[in-house]
């Protein structure tokens, strides 16, 4: 059902490109920033990315799921700020014992 | 208004029963946050026996209560079921041996910090259950974070610990991107199937296997974070070594539990398309693969650590992918009970071995292995329940984690003669067995620092003396340990509950 | 009384004392008493059972028995006409060795295990004499070895000779082929044990390989497949035939497991090259040798020989012709160079033993077991004298062996220069003595072959070697002996200080020795005083047995028979002549005339290297010793040890190494294990689309 | 069958004393009264079976026990004691009595002695375990408490000897574990019908209480000419009316009715891969791993050097024994035609570790290490015996494994002497001991002759029957005929050995001053000793327990082989 969807005017699949980039984009900086902030950022734009997949399906899906979809994108946008509240939070504690958020300066925990 | 609040709304009064123990448990937390912020530092003590009582409250009432007959409650989002039943217990009981160890552990040594620990130990076991209860997508993601996010408390909020903090952000920026994975897979999910049930996703899986698949496998990235398997398993390591040893052991099992609980709801929905052969391979083999990756990876780097919780990580991590090749025998009735044994007996071991180890990090200041030299003479009794712990990981009968062996590896077994699945199997409980002999190199690391090794420092037995409680807890394991191994009828009961 | 019964007291007695001594030989004085009243019992049963007993009687009892198979090993006694008179030349020179050791270890600090272990001794021997089969014979012949060992290691405290002042103050002026560093007591017991274990080797597979022909043999109807009767039949009704083996059947198997038999044999009765033990075992007190090399342990390779006699091959005799024809000039050869007084003896034991297996080989029809037997009897007793007699020179000399320093003891000590001399004589082979009945009937025997041979027309010159060998060994022997008797009791004293102390044994040992010598006469054995006259009352004995593949021997006709004796004596008479010549010349009349023979010899030029040769023993020992014990045993030993568990490249090296593999690969991701948050999401992810793609390209 | 749970004993006892044990309080002469008492209790309760089996000289079970546990794994609590296992009950008890009187730790007496019964209790379970569960079980307690003894008492490098026992060990067990699975969940769940061995079935029926005939607890089938199957009476069976059994093997871990399904093992074959041969190999490197046969041995040296005294005595004395025991009783059965086929291969194992190991002793400078080394030469016999699949070959290794168990505890005991005396083990520190410790000489003398195999004494019968197993086989001849050539090499190491020790004059004056064996020592040689000399002289009364067996076993090989 999902070709449906790809063909006619108006379509989804540009959407869904750019969520993927959107993702895509979360995981390069996730993989490659060594400031916390950025890397926590980076892990923003993947649910970002997530919840326009979310709001573009329900758009394509008719009202009811339309509804459902924003549900689950508030959802999602509430889960992340408690998320991205305790992250700093952590981020906070690790910056007053290392007075340093570069994550190559935090790893006195390591394998050797 | 759109079916799922209609029908939630409409089914909360039948559900009230089923959700009973959960509701409890939410309620006593935010009672002890109340309590928490009200009292004072001698206080807190009063704030951890809250919880250990009210966890104890709520185990006795799921008890009661027992699974309910309908899995279809709340809509979908809460199925109380035997596998809840079974979270429930298993998490509770857990949580309750956590806080009983938490007195006079080297987790609390400023003692304002007992409480929050406590608080957060009885969320980490709520957000288990939830995680583990949910079939429906949505409630499987909160279920998730709210595991998760507790859990980065328990490991990093003692901001004072360098150690404790780093482990905490390493821990929530791997979980962070797990998640945000995991809710990307969802998504497509829904979009594809227009529905978050995982029932109707399984229906999907026929009509279009390979546009499921592919977020399937996106979403069990969160599973495999959670499990600690390979290759998502870099985090646990780290935060194990970081965090407070007995919020480690928590962290260690019942995260874990509850991951492959939620595997075990899931699977069946699969199990249709693999039962109509459409990619089998694909599913099957590919679990096995991951399991045997896990256990090769793992075993091996267990080989080679320097501190005794992070051999106890890496072996997690092993154990989880023994775990993983019971999921791929498709679950049948043994399987089922086997891998939940198996998880009981990975609590009891895994926990009291790091109880054990808190102990001993109290007289010898850490846990790397050097320092562990000489524990027999400081600390002889939680030595032995150490080694019992230890042994029965290691798989050695008659105890705990030999059973769960025996039962979870003769079923791959039989996966691979019977059902046909070809050599892959056999494969992986071949490598099950040889990474056993290899990480038991590992625990003879620990043992033989702990156990043989002469003390480097002081010879005489120093002045430490445990709060008369501490103790309790690792002796409910070793026991627990003994006593599994021991009673093999034990297993029959888990057979009967969890079957079919 | 049961003759069976009776015989139980030559085991029992021994044993006895034996078991006895074990425990208490230090503590109770009188123990060399008991040991010759067990002795004496021993000896009078076995004289009532010679003249008593005149049909084979015995039994035995299953001992190891395996349900299912019918086959039950079993121990006990059989007396017939071999076992019955070797029992009784077996209890009375032990008899009277103990008589004549209690002199001559008078005050010894081990004087009391002396005895036991020589109890000990005779009991293990006189059980391979009853054997009722080949797994007693193999039994007791382990626990003769044990005997040996403990009487050979007598003096165990001893340091190896080339640190022992006394011994390189006596030893003889001209080097003998020992290694001193690593002659004592205690290696000599160690090498005997050792030497015949290899021999041992071959007796235990031999009769491994019997076990299994007989039991598998069709006829097999349970029981002792390895008893005398039950061996016999089976091959005799070719059960052989029915097995395989390396593609050998029939005859060659049976050849085989002859062959592997007599490999027991040739160690115990120091067969080249398995002598190597015995000139060591010297270091043992002169009474053990008297015992060990004259009736007991080394005769007992050849009465194994003569009691398998019926399943070997006409291949098999061959090959034990040979070997005891070479043993025979080998060891005469190296005796006629030896200064040492005992190993003179010890050579010529070597020799005689040469020549009664190649009395055997010679086969039944050509009567060469009744020569081999025959002379097995004889030389167990003069040998046993003239070691007595050896014994009491020694000890007259305070322990001086060194020819070169004897001589003119025949005044000092006539009673034992006249017995040694009729030993002396009887070993040449001289009318009227012993010898010249047993030692000419091997001769004969052996030219009796060469007949066969001829009439047959098949390997006549196969057969003339060990004739001819046989023939210059007499020559030989003569020489050496003689040299020997000249050389200690003849001419003038070349050590007055020695000759001055020097004097007979006491009474009873006095006794003991000429007893023996009046044993040596040949009247005694044939029964009749005309030395030429053939036949003698011992026929009986010596007659071939039946059965086996043998059936029944006819012997050469009459006139063949007595044409061989005299060619023969025609032949040996003058090489007996010429080599006892030779010796009077050299060791008399040139000594006489001012010339000093040995230094002769060695000067001499083209004697000089044949004269290094022997008197090196032919480099045999050293080669033994270079190949087997120092490479073979030490370096090999010490090769495999370090493969096993060296530090170098080994075995359990190589399984750390697989063990290493693990931690290799542990290493390896552990180093992934960085510490770096963001790398630990990349790898995850990584990984993750790894699995992607290969979803995409996988799944259809 | 009894339900009376007289063999659970055997495993009870240590148990208790080793919990004991642990709360006694830590004092050398009570740790020590409570060891030795316990080991005592169980030494005459092994002899009065092992007199039982003497006299009763048949095949069959003296006595079953078997609780059923889980119906659906088919696992349950099965004992049995029959001739084999009470010899080497009797032995392991006698061991345990030497080890717990000869053993004195020096620190943490309590943990040692409650250790040293713990790991008795694996080894009688192990010994008289008729279900491959508990078996495993049994096998796999022994583990730790051997490693912690090794490596708390051991010497200087006892930890990474202790190491390598444990996971040599372990990794054997993890073949035999998953040949255990493969075999289990090769029985299909309607279970099978196989035909059994009527005289099997006339050594082991019991009879039910209508008078039907019951093999290891099932119901005997008598196939008539039509291949109809009725329920066979006791008395058919016994006046053998019918020779056409049957029995019905359902899934179990039950030893027995797996052994009952050897001709069912041959036909099955696990993804294109005979069964059979693929379980055996697995069987077998469990087992050549605690024999220990040629390439698996390489733990032994270290284990023993670094063993304390008693330790290294258990070690020898029972350990060892348990791999040729593990063959005897489940690889062998199981699999008699794999075994047939591939018997030269067994043999050449034994022989290469005969000659191997004898060259290895021969090369040693620790005398400690000689004695290890003379071991995997002795345990060779053993592997041999069993490869020629004859009476003679099975009766000779069970014997062999007896005896090597008295000589091996001989030499080590002797060894723990010496080491007492000077703290050192090698051979050249010695000399002229003959003259200072005359007693101790003669012991050592005589455990020398035991190893040499000198007849008369215990060694030389169990070679003798495993040489002449081996040459009554053709697949197995040349190898024993190679085998022989042990009887050289052991008297060369040994014998060289007692002359460099024993010997020659005294090379370290200091020595003078050695007490000779007290009194403990005596006590602890004496038994040994005697007993090896005994069974030398008079084999037959070992044989009459261990011959029935083996033949029973033999037999049973060659019907299933006949079957094919």
């Amino acid at each position: 059902m999902i070709d449906v969807f790809l063909a006619g005017p108006d379509r989804l699949l540009p959407y869904l490109l750019l969520a993927a980039v959107l993702f895509s984009l979360g995981v390069v900086s996730v993989a490659s920033r060594r400031n916390a902030v950025g890397y926590l950022m980076g892990i923003e734009l993947m649910l970002n990315a997530a919840n326009l997949d979310f709001v573009a399906y329900g758009r394509f899906r008719g009202a009811e799921p339309a509804a459902e979809a924003q549900v689950a994108a508030l959802f999602v946008i509430a889960l992340a700020a408690a998320e991205a509240a305790v992250a700093l939070a952590l981020v906070y504690a690790v910056f007053r014992n290392f007075r340093d958020v570069d994550l190559d300066k935090i790893r006195t925990l390591n394998g050797d | 208004m759109n079916h799922l609040l209609i029908s939630t709304f409409q089914a909360i009064p039948h559900s009230l029963r089923g959700l009973f123990p959960e509701i409890l448990l939410a309620t006593a937390i935010l009672l002890g946050c109340v309590l928490e912020w009200g009292t004072d530092a001698a206080g807190k003590r009063l704030v951890v026996w809250f919880c250990a009582i009210s966890a104890l409250a709520t185990l006795i009432l799921s008890l009661v209560t027992g699974a309910a007959s309908d899995p279809r409650l709340t809509g979908g989002t809460f199925t109380p079921d035997s596998i809840t039943q079974f979270v429930r217990i298993f998490s509770l009981s857990g949580a309750i041996l956590a806080l009983l160890a938490l007195n006079g552990s080297k987790a609390v040594d400023g003692r304002e910090e007992q409480g929050e620990t406590a608080l957060l130990i009885l969320s980490v076991a709520l957000g288990a259950i939830l995680f583990a209860s949910a079939r429906h997508l949505l409630a499987l993601y909160l279920g998730l974070e709210f595991l998760s996010l507790s859990g980065y408390g328990l490991a990093g909020f003692r901001a004072r610990d360098p150690g404790a903090s780093e482990a905490g952000l390493k821990y929530v920026l791997y979980g962070g991107v797990a998640s945000a994975v995991a809710l990307f897979g969802i998504s497509h999910l829904w979009g594809i199937t227009g529905s978050f049930d995982v029932g109707e996703i399984g229906m999907a899986l026929y009509s279009q296997p390979r546009a499921v698949l592919v977020p399937l496998l996106l979403v069990s990235v969160a599973f495999a974070f959670k499990a600690g398997l390979a290759p998502f398993h870099f985090w646990s390591p780290d935060v194990y070594q970081g965090c407070p040893t007995v919020n480690a052991g928590f962290l260690s099992t019942v995260p874990k539990a509850a991951a492959f609980a939620a595997f075990l709801r899931t699977m069946p929905y699969l199990l249709p398309a693999h039962a109509l052969g459409i990619a089998p391979g694909a599913i099957g083999g590919f679990l096995v693969i991951a399991g045997m990756l896990s256990i090769a990876m793992g075993s091996a780097t267990a080989l080679v650590q320097k501190d005794a919780k992070r051999i106890l990580a890496f072996s997690s991590t092993a154990n989880a992918g023994i775990l993983v090749l019971a999921l791929s025998t498709w679950l049948t009735r043994d399987a089922v009970a086997a891998l939940a044994f198996y998880l009981v007996a990975y609590l009891v071991s895994n926990l009291g071995a790091f109880l054990a180890l808190d102990q001993l990090e109290r007289s010898a200041g850490s846990t790397a292995l050097a320092s562990l030299a000489g524990s027999w003479k400081r600390q002889p009794t939680a030595v032995v329940g150490l080694s019992i712990c230890v042994f029965s990981l290691a798989g050695i009968p008659p105890l705990a984690g030999f059973v769960g062996k025996w039962a979870v590896l003769m079923e791959v077994v039989r996966a691979g003669v019977e059902n046909g699945e070809g050599p892959l199997p056999l494969a992986g409980a071949a490598v099950a067995l040889v990474g056993s002999v290899v990480l038991a190199a590992a625990y003879l690391r620990i043992l033989r620092s702990a156990v043989v090794d002469a003390p480097t420092t002081d010879p005489g037995k120093d002045d430490f003396r445990p709060a008369f409680l501490s103790g309790i807890p690792l002796l409910l394991c070793a026991i627990g340990s003994l006593a599994l191994g021991l009673c093999w009828p034990l297993f029959s009961v888990f057979r009967s509950r969890l079957g079919g | 009384m049961d003759p069976a019964l009776l015989s139980l007291f030559c085991l029992g007695a021994p044993l006895v004392v034996a078991i006895f001594g074990a425990f208490a030989w230090r503590r109770v004085p009188g123990i060399d008493h008991l040991s010759i009243a067990a002795q004496v019992v021993g000896t009078l049963s076995a004289l009532v059972l010679a003249v008593s007993a005149h049909s084979a009687a015995g039994f035995s009892l299953p001992w190891l028995s395996f349900p299912g198979t019918g086959i039950a090993l079993s121990l006990g006694v059989r007396l017939d006409r071999l076992s019955i008179p070797m029992l009784l030349v077996v209890q009375g020179l032990s008899l009277g060795v103990l008589v004549f050791s209690r002199w001559y270890l008078k005050g010894d600090r081990f004087y009391g295990r002396f005895f036991a272990s020589f109890s000990f001794f005779v009991f293990a021997m006189t059980g391979v004499v009853l054997a009722p089969g080949l797994l007693q014979a193999f039994v007791c012949w382990e626990l003769v070895g044990l005997g040996s060992y403990l009487l050979i290691g007598y003096w165990h405290d001893k340091p190896v000779v080339s640190r022992d002042p006394q011994y390189q103050a006596d030893k003889p002026f001209f080097a003998t082929g020992v290694i001193e560093s690593k002659l004592s007591p205690s290696n000599a017991q160690f090498k005997a044990f050792v030497v015949n274990r290899v021999g041992d080797f071959g007796f235990l597979s031999g009769l491994a390989l019997f076990a299994w022909v007989v039991s598998s043999w069709s006829g097999f109807r349970g029981g002792d497949p390895l008893s005398w009767d039950i061996l016999f039949s089976a091959a005799g009704a070719g059960a052989f035939y029915q097995a395989s083996f390396l593609g050998l059947s029939g005859p060659g198997l049976l050849t085989l497991a002859g062959l592997l038999v007599f490999l027991g044999a040739m160690g115990k009765s120091a067969q080249f090259p398995f002598h190597i033990w015995l000139p060591d075992a010297m270091q043992g007190p002169t009474t053990a040798s008297a015992i060990i090399h004259a009736a007991t342990m080394v005769a007992a390779g050849v009465f194994l020989t003569a009691r398998i006699y019926p399943v070997l091959t006409p291949d098999a005799l061959t090959t034990i012709e040979w070997v005891g024809a070479f043993t025979a000039f080998f060891a005469a050869t190296i005796a006629c160079v030896q200064w040492d007084y005992k190993a003179v003896l010890a050579y010529s034991t070597v020799s005689q033993l040469g020549y009664m297996m190649l009395g055997l080989g010679a086969g039944a029809e050509a009567g060469g077991y009744g020569a081999g037997v025959g002379h097995l009897f004889t030389h167990a007793i003069f040998k046993c004298m003239l070691f007595l007699g050896a014994a009491a020179v020694i000890h007259a000399l305070h322990g001086v062996q060194d020819l070169g320093r004897m001589g003119g003891l025949a005044r000092k000590m006539p009673l034992t220069a006249i017995a040694t001399g009729i030993g002396t004589l009887a070993i040449l082979g001289v009318p009227g003595f012993s010898a010249f009945w047993s030692k000419d009937t091997i001769l004969a025997a052996a030219h009796a072959k060469v007949y066969i041979a001829q009439v047959a027309g098949t390997g006549e010159w196969a057969a003339r070697g060990p004739w001819l060998l046989g023939m210059v060994t007499a020559a030989l022997t003569a020489f050496y002996m003689g040299r020997q008797w000249l050389c200690a009791f003849a001419g003038k004293p070349r050590d007055m200080h020695l000759w001055e102390h020097a004097h007979d044994p006491d009474k009873a040992s006095v006794v003991v020795i000429l007893a023996l010598a009046f044993l040596s006469l040949q009247a005694v054995w044939t029964g009749s005083l005309n030395p030429f006259g053939s036949g003698s009352w011992l026929d009986g004995v010596l007659r071939a047995p039946g059965g086996g593949i043998l059936g029944t021997v006819q012997a050469l006709p009459e006139t063949v028979e007595h044409y061989l004796h005299v060619g023969t004596m025609l032949w040996a008479l003058p090489l007996l002549i010429v080599g006892f010549a030779a010796a009077v010349l050299l060791y008399v009349a040139l000594p006489n005339m001012g010339y000093r023979t040995a230094d002769w010899l060695r000067r001499d030029p083209p004697t000089n290297l044949v004269w290094q040769f022997l008197a090196n023993l032919w480099f045999v020992d050293r080669a033994c010793d270079l190949l087997f014990a120092e490479g073979l045993g030490r370096r090999g030993g010490e090769a495999v040890a370090r493969a096993d568990l060296g530090s170098g490249p080994s075995l359990d090296g190589a399984v750390d190494g697989t063990a290493g593999i693990s931690v290799g690969l542990g290493r390896l991701s552990n180093l992934l294990q960085s510490g770096r948050s963001q790398f630990y999401a990349g790898w995850s992810l990584l990984a993750l689309f790894g699995a992607l793609a290969i979803f995409f390209l996988g799944v259809r | 069958m009894t339900d009376d749970a007289i063999l659970s004993f055997f495993i009870f006892i240590p148990l208790a004393g080793a919990i004991l044990s642990w709360v006694a309080p830590d004092r050398a002469r009570i740790q020590k009264a409570i060891s030795t008492s316990s080991a005592t209790i169980l030494l005459v309760a092994a002899t009065i079976f092992l007199a039982w089996a003497i006299s009763a000289h048949r095949a069959g079970f003296l006595l079953r026990e078997r609780i059923p546990l889980d119906s659906e794994w088919g696992i349950s609590w099965h004992l049995g004691i029959d001739g084999l296992s009470a010899a080497l009950i009797f032995l392991s008890a006698l061991v345990q009595w030497v080890a717990s009187v000869a053993s004195a730790p020096q620190t943490r007496m309590r943990a040692y002695h409650s250790l040293l019964q713990l790991l008795f209790v694996g080894v009688y379970g192990s010994f008289l375990a008729l279900d491959m569960v508990f078996f495993y079980v049994f096998w796999e307690i022994m583990l730790v408490p051997m490693f912690l003894l090794i490596a708390i008492w051991g010497g200087d490098d006892r930890k990474r000897a202790a190491a390598k026992f444990f996971l040599y060990t372990m990794g054997g067990s993890m073949a035999l574990l998953f040949a255990i699975f493969l075999l289990r969940v090769e029985i299909p769940s309607q279970g099978v019908v196989v035909p059994v061995r009527s005289a099997e079935v006339v050594e082991q029926m019991e009879i039910g209480p209508r008078g039907e005939a019951l093999l290891y607890d099932l119901p005997v089938l008598m196939i008539d000419s039509l291949g109809r199957p009725t329920r066979a009476l006791a008395s058919d069976v016994a006046t053998g009316r019918s020779n056409h059994l049957a029995v019905p093997v359902g899934r179990s871990f039950d030893l027995l009715q797996w052994k009952l399904l050897a001709p069912f093992w041959t036909r099955r074959s696990v993804l294109g891969v005979a069964l059979a041969p693929l379980c055996l190999g697995l069987f077998f490197v469990a087992f050549a791993v605690k024999i220990p046969s040629f390439p698996f041995h390489a733990w032994l040296p270290h284990a023993h050097v670094q063993a304390p005294t008693a330790i290294s005595v258990v070690l020898a004395g029972i350990l060892l024994k348990l791999g040729v025991y593990g063959l005897l009783r489940v690889a062998w059965p199981l699999f008699p035609t794999a075994v047939l086929a591939n018997a030269g291969f067994f043999a050449w194992i034994g022989a290469i570790s005969i000659v191997w190991g004898g060259f290895a002793a021969l090369g040693q400078k620790d005398l400690k290490r000689m004695v290890a080394y003379s071991s995997i030469s002795h345990m060779g016999f053993c592997v041999l015996g069993l490869a020629s699949a004859t009476v003679m070959g099975i009766s000779g290794a069970a014997f062999q494994s007896v005896s090597h168990g008295l000589s091996a505890s001989l030499l080590f005991l002797l060894v723990g002497v010496l080491y007492d005396r000077v703290h050192h083990r090698r051979v050249d520190g010695f000399g002229g001991l003959a003259q200072i410790m005359p007693r101790f000489s003669a012991y050592f003398l005589f455990a020398a002759m035991v190893g040499v195999g000198l007849p008369g004494l215990s060694g030389f019968v169990g070679e003798l029957s495993s040489l002449l197993g081996a040459w009554a086989n053709a697949a197995t001849r040349v190898a024993g005929w190679v085998s022989a050539t042990g009887v050289i090499l052991s008297a060369a190491y040994l014998l060289w050995a007692v002359q460099r020790i024993l010997y020659g004059p005294v090379r370290h004056p200091e020595q003078r001053v050695f007490p000779d064996l007290t009194l403990t020592e005596t006590v602890t040689l004496a038994p040994l000793a005697g007993l090896s000399l005994l069974l030398g002289v008079w084999p037959g009364v070992l044989q009459a327990a261990l011959g029935p067996v083996s033949a029973s076993l033999a037999s049973h090989i060659a019907w299933v082989q006949g079957l094919r």
